[in-house]
């Protein structure tokens, strides 16, 4: 792959029909890429290397095709025209003696600096025809028709850093304080060690037994505070019985809760 | 396998190129009309088997595909860094000053209740894990950190972590606060709902 | 070969499941780390180069190919191209072996005006890129070929282009003198006008 191929052979890029021979040819510049690509058009007629080529005849072909174009009334482009007029310039220069202090290009460094124009392009044109007819891939060679590819596998790796875990300790730690000095105010239960209060103090002055509701604060406005005072006042007299306060006695299952003051032995 | 067109050859080619699996029938058009493509199968085949990549019969087809045991060479492991979300975090900072701390601790202490996720984010990155249950009733699992968890923070123990005075002596907690234990002492309501935007 | 995980296997499994190819680096990551892979690449590419698929570098990466004297079997893969103009085709050349050239320099070796849509094209195939700015007066963009130019055309590096070597030592590729053509008309006559016909 790295050693130098030969250059290729010319190859007729012209898609059109190239101008045939000066006399009788229909004078068309529709097929042509602008005045660089008659020139070589006209060179290939010179049937010569481009090396070789003779630029002054190369000028004349060049002129008396835009004369044969204008003559037929054809609109020849300014480019093609520009062209003329420096050919013709090169023309003069080139069949004129040189004048001795000259200034700028001679004749023979002009026909040269055309004659390397028109190889760099004829170059150029040449290897666009080695590249597309390499082996090109998708046309000539082929890459694997079903790659399995690469999976990737994302997998999360969590950055965190001690001073972020601080900061959130931190700012959790705020909030708490904060919460805690909002919620002074006291459960809304009825609180056990209340009931025991209530309980001991009414105890002495039922003589007989009575209902546990009998016990209960009277002021309980909800059914809440109900079921809480009622559970309380409940939990208290079982921790009187246990220290032998109170008696308790309930006949059936789920049926009334009676409690008084113990007899005494 | 040295001859410039061998049938092998022509073989390994078509077989590479194809964007699909080739049966035996489509080969054999591409080849010259005496050739047994069944016998020439087995033969690529053999030459394939030690490599990296082996031509492969799948469904009554043929394909080259890479050899199995290479199947991990395909996989790449990306890592996303990630941050945690605050919920993750503050969680993690609870269970690392006061572990062991029960679920319920740590919402009593957040104020707000813990979606499933976030404990579980922190012990599938490692550094929570479940730290025994605690001798009350309904006997709930503690959580506590990991040795990854003091290898992530480059904390020899984790009494190494600042001090609550320390915090506040860097002005991290407020001077205000009182105190709290987790365990004892006044309780805090207890959340109730789940936060849904807690999710890590 | 014959060990289940030697380096050849690996590179062979890499470089048939890959969906572009790939560089020396990519495939260094996936071996240990103490092996020369540019001497693996070399020997795995002196055994497929008998094959019907063959490994090649392009634009500096490593691809296995199919081998180029079997295209003709392949001709059912072959896919659709667009035909390029000669406008094109000449415009990519002289970019391949100009480059970095600017779109001046292009109408200038080819005697004639680019029309907007040629460069515009080979961009959108995806075989030219813009290439910078060329520091004189007018800062012009240059344009260059891209990777995807070298692995269409199965070039390892752009060096590597047919004839390249010759057209230098020919003085075919030097960029013409810079425009001394203030002073007479003895240069050679840009163009101006925009062919029309250029359209790509």
């Amino acid at each position: 792959m790295n050693d130098p191929e030969p250059l290729p052979q010319p190859t007729d890029f012209s898609e059109s029909d190239p101008p045939r021979e000066t006399a009788a040819f229909v004078v068309s510049l529709d097929g042509f890429d602008g005045p660089l690509d008659l020139l070589l058009n006209l060179a290939r007629q010179q049937k010569v290397d481009l090396k070789s080529l003779s630029i002054l005849r190369l000028a004349e072909q060049y002129l008396d095709y835009i004369a044969a174009a204008r003559r037929l009334k054809l609109e020849v482009a300014a480019d093609y025209l520009v062209m003329a007029a420096w050919l013709a310039y090169l023309k003069s220069r080139l069949l004129l003696p040189e004048p001795a202090a000259e200034e700028g290009l001679s004749g023979e460094a002009m026909a040269a600096l055309l004659q390397l124009q028109l190889g760099k392009l004829e170059t150029m044109r040449k290897m666009a025809a080695v590249l597309m007819a390499g082996p090109r891939l998708g046309l000539q060679v082929f890459q694997r028709g079903q790659p399995e590819g690469i999976r990737v596998l994302r997998r999360s790796l969590f950055e965190c850093s001690l001073s972020e875990l601080l900061s959130a300790y931190a700012r959790q730690d705020q909030h708490r304080a904060a919460v805690a000095q909002l919620r002074l105010a006291p459960p809304p239960v009825f609180a056990i060690e209340a009931a025991l209060q209530r309980l001991s103090a009414l105890l002495g002055g039922m003589p007989d037994w009575a209902t546990l509701e009998a016990f209960l604060p009277a002021d309980l406005r909800t059914a809440f505070d109900r079921r809480s005072a009622l559970a309380s006042t409940f939990a208290a007299s079982l921790e009187l019985a246990k220290s032998g306060r109170v008696a308790l006695r309930q006949a059936r299952p789920f049926g009334p809760i009676l409690l008084r003051r113990p007899e005494l032995p | 396998m040295s001859d410039g067109q061998s049938p092998l050859r022509v073989l390994e080619a078509l077989l590479f190129a194809a964007t699909e699996p080739l049966d035996e029938a489509t080969l054999a058009r591409r080849l010259p009309a005496d050739l047994d493509v069944a016998a020439l199968l087995a033969e690529l085949q053999a030459v394939y088997a030690p490599r990296g990549v082996n031509l492969c019969r799948v469904a009554g087809k043929w394909q080259f595909r890479t050899a199995p045991d290479l199947q991990y060479i395909l996989e790449e492991e990306r890592q996303e860094v990630r941050r945690l979300s605050r919920a993750a975090l503050e969680t993690l900072a609870i269970v690392a000053y006061h572990q062991p701390v029960s679920r319920a601790e740590i919402e009593e202490m957040r104020g707000v209740g813990l979606s499933k996720g976030t404990l579980d984010l922190l012990m599938e990155i490692g550094w929570v894990k479940p730290a025994g249950r605690r001798p009350v009733p309904g006997r709930p699992i503690v959580y506590g950190t990991t040795d990854g968890f003091l290898e992530h923070f480059g904390l020899a123990e984790i009494g190494d972590l600042p001090g609550v005075e320390e915090l506040r002596a860097a002005g991290l907690l407020a001077r205000s606060a009182p105190p709290t234990r987790v365990a004892g002492g006044e309780s805090l309501p207890m959340p109730t709902a789940v936060d849904s935007s807690e999710d890590a």
